[in-house]
């Protein structure tokens, strides 16, 4: 049974920050940290690089909507053109209409599925879980994650100094 | 759902069907043990299935449905066969090919006169009534009850069998009890029989009575006409000692004064005269002319509202307009006591005068002896015989032993045991105080021949299922005495009998052959002129010869009888449709909106806004009629430009028996009626407390100043011929959308309303041709109608004294529809000739397209309004255009042109490698309308009527300022009246 | 916090996602193709009828020509189905009690007809019409196949609005002299794309116009 | 932040910790013990859903004609109560996306709620355009599939452009209000205490586990949406006015639409809040979370919203007359004189009158007040819907075919019923997913530092 991690249990969110600016301060690199709402700190403090999901999201948009504003096109002006109501056959206007929603569509598409799939979602199992302690049964916890793949990861070493920065309990998390 | 169309009679299996169904009559004996009295629950549901929705459901309802359903549909497909020797009309004749209709001349009764028809016929079916152009009495025009004659064959509500003591019984049973009744008569000469006909002008008939009398002397012959007008006979017997009927010439008419005569809508003679009538009115450019109507009426008529000057005055006042006029003409001084403005008479007897010979007087048919004489006497005078007028022997002429009154005192002095009853039905047309019950009951027997199980039809010990005039072979004379021979398109459904057949049975000729008792009676004529007389509809110059008379100075001492004006007038009319309730039974009919009032399914008691005023009665609430000890209750209904204190009661309705009247409402105007009077005096009106349902079409009569219906004088077209385009929103110029190429056909219409007398015979045309289902009064009550083609009907000017304006309101094909940009699915769209098509199976009923149609023409199917379970419908289905879709629930239908004629013509064209020629396609409203009010056909041919007719300056489109480009336009209403009589209401609309 | 889900859970998950993917591609293609097939459409399935007619024999054998039992092709809508008469003016003389026969000889005396199943049918809501066909140069063979080498006749088109669209949109390859439409295995001539521009002026065919929808549906 | 003064309530009351706010929130769910009137509530409105399935039964039995509907009216309940829904549907997205991109803080708490009401809206929405056909079961032929009718929806049809937005609106804010929902359901799921329960949970929750890393790109994904409903919310209502402004008939063919339509979305949309969120917080005793500052709030931009809409009334009327149209001059003295006068009157007292109770601050703060005249908006808001569908066709262009449609009991049994329907599946969800955010609250705590 290998080792994934060594994970720290933490009181507060400021006690978390706390632990993870030590932590990287100690240089540790593969570390991760979970809270039960989203923290802007732990962000800077592990130098989580700027997502590119808005882009995708971007590109969503612009697909759903020349998608289906070509697929107007090609009916009206293509594959069936008739005379409605004397308006000529490409009335963009309405056109626009259409395309507009078809592009949020697939603005929204793109942003959700490109969330899930950058996190890695659906992950059911997953080695965190492993640690008895990592649960939210409690309420709000927060937790630091130290993975046992980072070089500068001893075994001791790194329990005594996530101790030392104030962690409730420390529990080895097996992958 | 793919049902959403079916073609009748595509899979019709004729042969088979006859052979397997020689006697219609033996299925039905076999469902009345099983069905008991559903009758009236199956009717419904195959007719109106919408209603059948709503009804109670019974546990076997639906299987005894289909099982009766099935069998009468049979029944009705037994006789679906070309019936013998017909010949084509004109077309040359053809061996029947599937898929194409065949057109035969036959000939109609209206009130016993004929109306010459054109009958398309599919595989053997009647479908449709065109009028025949080279028949005098229709010129090509057809009227509402026409159309509705193809229903009336079908109707599954005809009696079936004959039926002995209300028991099914076989013709050979009916058979042997008139052979026991020749034999009696033939020992007795006739003594105590007698025979009771209706009014009829057959030259067979009247020959084949002649010879049962000199058979049996003592044999009594009585007619029973509840819609008599024997008035004109008594005049001209007075005056010139002969019965003698007029015949009007309207195309030559200047000046016409009407003395209470509706002849746009009434008499045999209605639509040849209308046609004429809308002639001599045809205005197209500042330097025609047109005639001029003057009308003095007792209740409103679409005569009255095609006047140029009219005046309404209680029944029980025309004799005195009709003395001050004689008066005036005759020169006399001190025409006192008349009861219309007296410069009114004034410009009349002067336009009268100057109009000479070319001057019209006519009384009404239903007024008095002495106004018909009046009306003689001022044609004499003015020199109008031989040229507006002339007098000929009344077609209908028979001498007959008396009326029904003599017959039912006959009876009571027990001088008559036997009576046979000729399609007459006296127990439901009987004046009030004469009890025909109690006289037929104490008969020893009483036959009755019929088209239904009618009252008197329940009384007879004998009750004979007659043939329907499409099943039948006989003559018949016009209103100018051309004979006309009828011919059959099927072959009795229910094995009915001509009456002529039952004559010759009572002259001992028992196995009699309907075609040949015709054909004998016409000897003289060899094959040929007898094919020809079919295939024309009409024996060439068979029209009676005038003659020519001298009206005596003093009117032969015809006075005015003095009517007391006292109390209510009572003004007796027949139903427009219904007649005296013959056609009660026609759902087309019944659901037709009457011209004036647009009530359907019902009729009511019409009084002046005064008079309601005074009564404080509105529309709906019930009011109670008494004149001379009878009385009925009738819901009251305002009817603008109707005399004050007199109350119109109208014939027809009040019958339950019938499963389609009986869903009507109405009162039944024969209680309150005395002998065959048209006029009652001293009636009292007592409003009720409660209200019932009186149905209309339209809600709101007045056009909010909106220019809808453009009019004006001619004088005023005179000064400016484009009145129309005076104080009306500008028609936009150019539209925000390019202009769409119609290089090909570019189809359209135009409607010209100084002809439109609104007689409604467009509507039941449209009705007939495009499978259109009649939905019930429940539904119309609703709102839920279906007509295609309505007529609107506007009154301007004063309440009391209105303008009429008729207006029909077709799809009006816009090129830039709005319909079509809002239908989500492609339903509704253009095609390359610019027609507004809708396609039913793609509909799936947003109802957009109505929602943004300022016309307001598209039709909803809200519920199921046809059986398409060929099993269910039931013989009413033989009806069905072929052509036409017939659609289901959920889909949005309207006026299409007539594309499946118009398609016709294309492929007939294409075939032959030509273009269309112009009037070759012609719409069904176009066909039927006797005064030619609608053009139509192809903008793109310079030539083409419709183009002209869209050339005249006084060419509009309606609501032309939103710009929707519509392919139908109307030309404005020019009327003629006096400039020395100031109109009020005059180039204005209210 | 012991795990809720097996290490397996994940791959699970995965092939849940993509599988379902999947089945919608399936689902979407099946419903694109299956109304085209023939199971939905009844392409080359030959009915059972009252008479085992052959066209294979009456066509293809003895070379009767379609006119004789269809008359009404050339002037009505319908084609039109042999009176039992028709059947007769031969049959009275050959195979006069031949047992495949009898209903026909049992309709004659009973008056009563032959009752056929419909092979080519379309929706009671099209307005089909022969004659218009037929004149315009389009042959019997184009709609209804080699009846010719039909033992049993069965449909040979779709008769969907589709199929109908492909030739009224663009009529020109379906042409043929219109002396020519009744030929069966018509072998076109080499000039055949000439002669067909030439059909199109000359039968004066004018298709912008063919795809009004009341051109089928009134 | 200080404690809350009288005139601004806290969003927050009392102290609170992680424990207590998640558990509390998730044992509404959890422990399954719900007080007996919630039961008796849902049961009755399930009787209304019965009464909703049957009715849909009997329409497409026997057709369209069953409702009051008629020439020349023939739209009417069917088409209001779509416009209705769709209205109510709006509040949620604009609580939740539009205050999330203020960053107002009082969102936190109600924003779950709001948006499960815009999803049940739409879906009670969704079922009117199609009873309202003729064909319903031709429904499908608004989509471009290929067919072999070679056959394409007709673009320019607003009906067409309202099936884009309703089902564009309906899916984004499904995805929103699920990704708003993942992080609470793993709470759920660490909570849940059967197997069941934590498999039901646990699948939903897609194995979150609140990594900084996730958290980084979920919000960042989570405000875009945001972003994107917003105008979505905006475009979706303009387009259904656009149904009404694109027909000529009178009272229809006016360019004030959209606009008021969307604010009267947002006033019946908060109304409905309202209707649930005073109920709510008072049967779960969740007063301290979602508190008085909240329905104040509410109460506020209902007044805006109102006065907006007020004020489309009037220019409504006013362009009648200045525009010189007898047709749309003759439709809106119909509209206030004709046969729908009274509905007209009560209209305006309900949306118009009874409204300005809310510029009086105890009003507002008195809630059994405060949720009465919430009803009374709905109610005005639906007379709205329904006077703009039938007075233009029922007064048009020729006078001739002028006439009023009826109400049958079918088209209150579809109302009511959808009613029914719209709670009962509140109902349900307050049962089964915790109608307060959890993490959100346990946020707005942490930055208000009410952790004791």
């Amino acid at each position: 049974m290998s080792l994934y991690g060594l994970m720290a249990v933490f009181a507060g969110p400021e006690a978390l920050i706390a632990a993870a600016r030590g932590m990287r301060e100690r240089g540790y690199r593969r570390m991760d940290a979970f809270s039960p709402f989203p923290m802007k700190e732990l962000e800077r403090i592990l130098e989580i690089p700027k997502t590119r999901l808005p882009w995708a999201v971007l590109a969503g948009g612009i697909a759903g909507a020349a998608l289906v504003y070509a697929l107007i096109w090609y009916s009206v002006e293509i594959d069936y053109p008739i005379n409605v109501g004397g308006r000529p056959l490409h009335s963009w206007p309405p056109f626009v209409i259409i395309a507009f929603e078809a592009g949020i569509l697939g603005a929204a598409f793109a942003g959700f599925l490109g969330v899930l799939a950058a996190n890695g979602l659906p992950r059911y199992h997953h080695p965190v879980f492993n640690a008895e302690s990592f649960s939210y049964t409690r309420g709000g916890k927060f937790y630091l994650l130290i993975e046992a793949a980072d070089p500068k990861y001893r075994k001791g070493v790194t329990r005594g100094q996530l101790t030392r920065l104030g962690a409730e309990l420390v529990e080895e998390v097996e992958a | 759902m793919s049902a959403i169309a079916d073609k009748p009679g595509s899979a019709i299996d004729i042969e088979a069907l006859r052979k397997r169904l020689a006697h219609g009559g033996e299925i039905w004996r076999s469902l009345d043990e099983v069905a008991g009295t559903a009758e009236f629950r199956r009717f419904v549901e195959a007719e109106f299935p919408a209603i059948a929705e709503r009804l109670p459901a019974k546990p076997n309802r639906r299987t005894l449905l289909k099982l009766m359903g099935a069998s009468l549909s049979l029944a009705g497909l037994a006789a679906c066969s070309r019936a013998e020797k017909i010949v084509p009309y004109v077309r040359q004749p053809e061996i029947l090919v599937p898929g194409k209709p065949v057109y035969y001349a036959t000939t109609l009764s209206s009130d016993g006169f004929g109306i010459g028809a054109i009958v398309e016929s599919h595989e053997g079916r009647p479908t449709k009534i065109e009028g025949n152009p080279d028949h005098p009495a229709s010129r090509g025009a057809a009227d509402a009850v026409m159309q509705a004659a193809v229903l009336t064959l079908f109707d599954p509500d005809r009696s079936r069998a004959p039926l002995k003591d209300g028991q099914p019984a076989s013709y050979g049973d009916f058979l042997k009890a008139m052979a026991g009744l020749v034999s009696r008569w033939t020992v007795s000469q006739g003594q105590g029989g007698a025979l009771l006909v209706e009014a009829t002008t057959s030259p067979t008939l009247a020959a084949q009575l002649d010879a049962l009398r000199t058979r049996y002397p003592r044999l009594k012959l009585y007619r029973h006409d509840s819609l008599a007008t024997p008035a004109a006979g008594e005049a001209s017997r007075a005056l010139f000692g002969s019965a003698l009927t007029p015949v009007y010439r309207f195309d030559r008419a200047d000046t016409i004064v009407s003395l209470d005569a509706d002849f746009l809508g009434e008499g045999p003679g209605r639509l040849a005269y209308a046609r004429d009538f809308a002639a001599r009115r045809r205005v197209r450019d500042p330097s025609d002319r047109m005639s001029r109507l003057y009308a003095v009426e007792s209740t409103p008529t679409i005569t009255g509202a095609a006047a140029d000057h009219r005046v309404a005055i209680k029944p029980s006042d025309v004799e005195a307009v009709a003395a001050g006029l004689n008066a005036a003409l005759t020169g006399q001084t001190g025409a006192s006591g008349s009861p219309v403005d007296p410069a009114w008479m004034a410009a009349l007897v002067d336009d009268l005068s100057a109009a000479g010979r070319n001057a019209l007087a006519i009384a009404g048919t239903q007024q008095s002896a002495f106004i018909q004489a009046v009306a003689l006497a001022a044609n004499a005078k003015l020199g109008a015989f031989g040229n507006t007028v002339e007098l000929i022997e009344p077609p209908d002429a028979l001498h007959v032993d008396g009326d029904l009154e003599a017959m039912c005192q006959a009876i009571g002095h027990e001088a008559i045991d036997t009576v046979v009853a000729l399609g007459a039905n006296p127990l439901h047309t009987a004046p009030a105080g004469l009890d025909v019950r109690e006289a037929f009951s104490s008969l020893k027997l009483l036959v009755h021949h019929g088209l239904y199980r009618d009252e008197t039809a329940f009384l007879a010990h004998w009750h004979l299922s007659a043939a329907h005039e499409l099943e039948s072979w006989s003559d018949i004379r016009a209103h100018d005495g051309s004979t006309s021979l009828v011919q059959p398109l099927i072959k009795p459904l229910y094995d009915g009998k001509t009456v002529h057949e039952l004559l010759a049975a009572l002259g001992g000729e028992f196995e009699a052959d309907p075609f040949l008792l015709i054909r004998q009676h016409w000897a003289q004529l060899d094959d040929d002129a007898w094919r020809k007389a079919l295939r024309d509809g009409v024996m060439a110059d068979s029209a009676a010869k005038p003659v020519s008379v001298t009206v005596p100075p003093d009117l032969a001492g015809l006075k005015p009888a003095a009517m007391a004006g006292n109390g209510i007038d009572v003004r007796f009319v027949a139903d427009p449709w219904l007649r005296d309730g013959r056609y009660a039974n026609a759902s087309w009919l019944q659901e037709l909106p009457r011209p004036l009032t647009k009530i359907v399914w019902g009729n009511a008691a019409l009084v002046s806004p005064a008079t309601a005023e005074r009564l404080k009665v509105g529309n709906g609430e019930v009011v109670n009629v008494a004149s001379n000890g009878a009385a009925i209750d009738a819901p009251a209904w305002i009817m603008p430009g109707h005399p004050d204190e007199t109350i119109t009661l109208s014939f027809g309705f009040g019958r339950k028996l019938g499963s389609v009247a009986a869903l009507s409402q109405g009162y039944d105007a024969f209680q309150l009626r005395r002998g065959s009077e048209w006029f009652a005096t001293g009636a009292a009106i007592a409003p009720r407390k409660n209200s019932v349902r009186v149905i209309t079409t339209q809600h709101h009569q007045a056009m909010e100043g909106r220019a809808i219906v453009r009019h004006a004088s001619l004088n005023a077209f005179r000064q400016n011929p484009d009145f129309v385009r005076m104080n009306a929103p500008p028609a936009p110029t150019e539209s925000l959308y390019p202009d769409w190429p119609y290089d090909q056909e570019a189809w359209a219409m135009a409607i010209d309303l100084s002809a439109c007398i609104g007689c409604m015979a467009c509507v039941s045309a449209c009705q007939a041709e495009n499978n259109i289902a009649p939905v019930g009064p429940e539904e119309c009550e609703r709102g839920h109608e279906m007509h295609w083609l309505r007529v609107d009907r506007y009154y301007a000017g004063p309440v009391d004294a209105p303008d009429t304006f008729f207006q029909p309101v077709p799809c009006m094909h816009c090129e830039k529809a709005p319909c079509e940009v809002v239908c989500p699915v492609n339903a509704t769209v253009h095609t390359h000739d610019g027609l507004n098509a809708q396609v039913y199976n793609r509909c799936i009923g947003t109802r957009y397209c109505s929602q943004n149609c300022p016309y307001k023409v598209r039709r909803f199917n809200f519920l199921d309004h046809q059986s398409f379970d060929k099993e269910e419908a039931g013989p009413e289905q033989g009806v069905h255009n072929p052509n036409v879709s017939v659609r289901s629930r959920g889909v949005m239908e309207k006026c299409t042109y007539c594309v499946q004629r118009i398609s016709a013509k294309r492929i007939q064209a294409q075939i032959e490698n030509r273009d269309i020629a112009d009037g070759e396609v012609v719409t069904a409203c176009q066909q039927a309308c006797p005064t030619q009010a609608i053009t139509f056909g192809d903008r793109n041919k310079k030539d083409a009527k419709v183009v002209r007719e869209k050339s005249a300056p006084q060419n509009y489109a309606l609501l032309e300022e939103l710009n929707t480009r519509p392919r139908t336009t109307y030309l404005g209403k020019i009327s003629n009246p006096n400039g020395k009589l100031a109109k009020p209401g005059e180039a204005t609309d209210g | 916090m012991p795990q809720i889900f097996s290490k397996h859970a994940n791959g699970v998950a995965r092939f849940v996602i993509w599988g379902s993917f999947a089945v919608l591609l399936i689902a979407a293609a099946i419903g694109t193709i299956l109304p085209r097939s023939d199971l939905v459409t009844g392409v080359g399935e030959p009915l059972a009828q009252p008479v085992p007619f052959s066209h294979k024999h009456h066509v293809g054998q003895l070379g009767i020509d379609c006119r004789y039992c269809h008359n009404g092709v050339e002037t009505s809508s319908s084609a039109g189905l042999p009176a039992t008469e028709v059947c007769m003016t031969c049959h009275s003389q050959l195979f006069t009690n031949a047992d495949m026969l009898a209903p026909v000889r049992a309709s004659l005396a009973g008056g009563k007809p032959i009752e056929w199943q419909r092979v080519n049918s379309v929706p009671d809501f099209v307005f089909f019409n022969h004659a218009i066909h037929i004149n315009k140069g389009v042959a019997c063979e184009t709609c209804h196949g080699e009846v010719d080498e039909m033992p049993l006749t069965m449909r040979a088109r779709t008769l969907s609005m589709e199929w109908c669209l492909g030739c009224h949109r663009n009529p020109e390859p379906n042409l043929r002299p219109p002396q020519d439409v009744f030929l069966m295995h018509w072998q076109p001539p080499a000039d055949i794309d000439e002669i067909r521009r030439q059909l199109i002026g000359m039968l004066d065919i004018h298709p912008e116009t063919m795809t009004d929808c009341y051109v089928c549906h009134r | 932040m200080a404690e809350a003064s009288a005139n601004s309530p806290a969003v927050l009351r009392g102290r609170h910790d992680f424990p207590e706010i998640s558990g509390r929130i998730g044992s509404i769910v959890l422990s399954g013990r719900l007080p007996r009137h919630f039961w008796t509530a849902f049961l009755l409105c399930f009787l209304l859903v019965l009464l909703l399935l049957y009715s849909i039964t009997y329409l497409i039995a026997v057709g369209v004609g069953g409702l009051g509907i008629n020439m020349p009216v023939v739209w009417g309940t069917m088409i209001s109560n779509f416009v209705w829904w769709i209205g109510i549907g709006h509040a949620g997205t604009l609580i939740s996306a539009v205050l999330l991109l203020l960053r107002q803080p009082w969102r936190a708490s109600i924003n779950r709620f709001a948006e499960a009401m815009t999803l049940f809206a739409v879906a009670m929405a969704g079922l009117f355009p199609i009873l309202h056909l003729g064909r319903p079961w031709f429904f499908y032929w608004l989509l471009p599939l290929p067919n072999v009718h070679m056959h394409w929806p007709q673009w320019r049809s607003p009906l067409v452009w309202d099936f884009a937005a309703i089902a564009t609106y309906a899916t984004v804010s499904l995805l929103f209000w699920y990704m708003g929902l993942l992080p609470d359901l793993a709470v759920l799921r660490d909570r849940a205490r059967s197997r069941p329960a934590q498999l039901f949970y646990g699948i939903l929750a897609l194995g979150w586990r609140g990594s900084a890393y996730h958290w980084a790109r979920y919000q960042v994904v989570y405000f875009l949406l945001a972003a994107l409903a917003t105008p979505l919310v905006v475009s979706v209502h303009s387009i259904v006015s656009l149904d009404f402004t694109f027909a000529i008939t009178p009272g229809y063919h006016s360019t004030i639409f959209p606009p008021y339509f969307v604010a009267g979305a947002l006033l019946s949309g908060f109304a409905m809040v309202l209707t649930i969120a005073i109920p709510l917080r008072w049967a779960f005793s969740v007063k301290d979370l979602i508190t008085l500052r909240h329905m104040d709030n509410a109460a506020k931009l209902m007044i805006a919203a109102g006065m907006v809409v007020a004020y489309g009334y009037v220019s409504e009327a006013f362009f009648a007359w200045y525009s010189g149209e007898p047709y749309e001059r003759t439709m809106m003295a119909q509209r206030a004189l004709g046969p729908y006068a009274p509905l007209f009157w009560i209209m305006l007292s309900l949306n118009c009158g009874v409204l300005q109770l809310l510029w009086f601050r105890r009003i507002r703060r008195n809630m059994p007040l405060l949720f009465a005249i919430a009803v009374a908006i709905n109610v005005g808001m639906w007379i709205e819907r329904y006077i703009i569908v039938v007075t233009g066709p029922s007064r048009d262009y020729l006078p001739s075919d002028w006439g009023e449609q009826s109400l049958a009991w079918l088209d209150f049994g579809i109302l009511f019923g959808s009613i029914g329907t719209f709670f009962a599946l509140v109902f349900l969800f307050i049962r089964i997913l915790p109608a307060i955010t959890i993490f959100e609250v346990e946020e707005l705590a942490e930055e208000e530092g009410k952790i004791r």
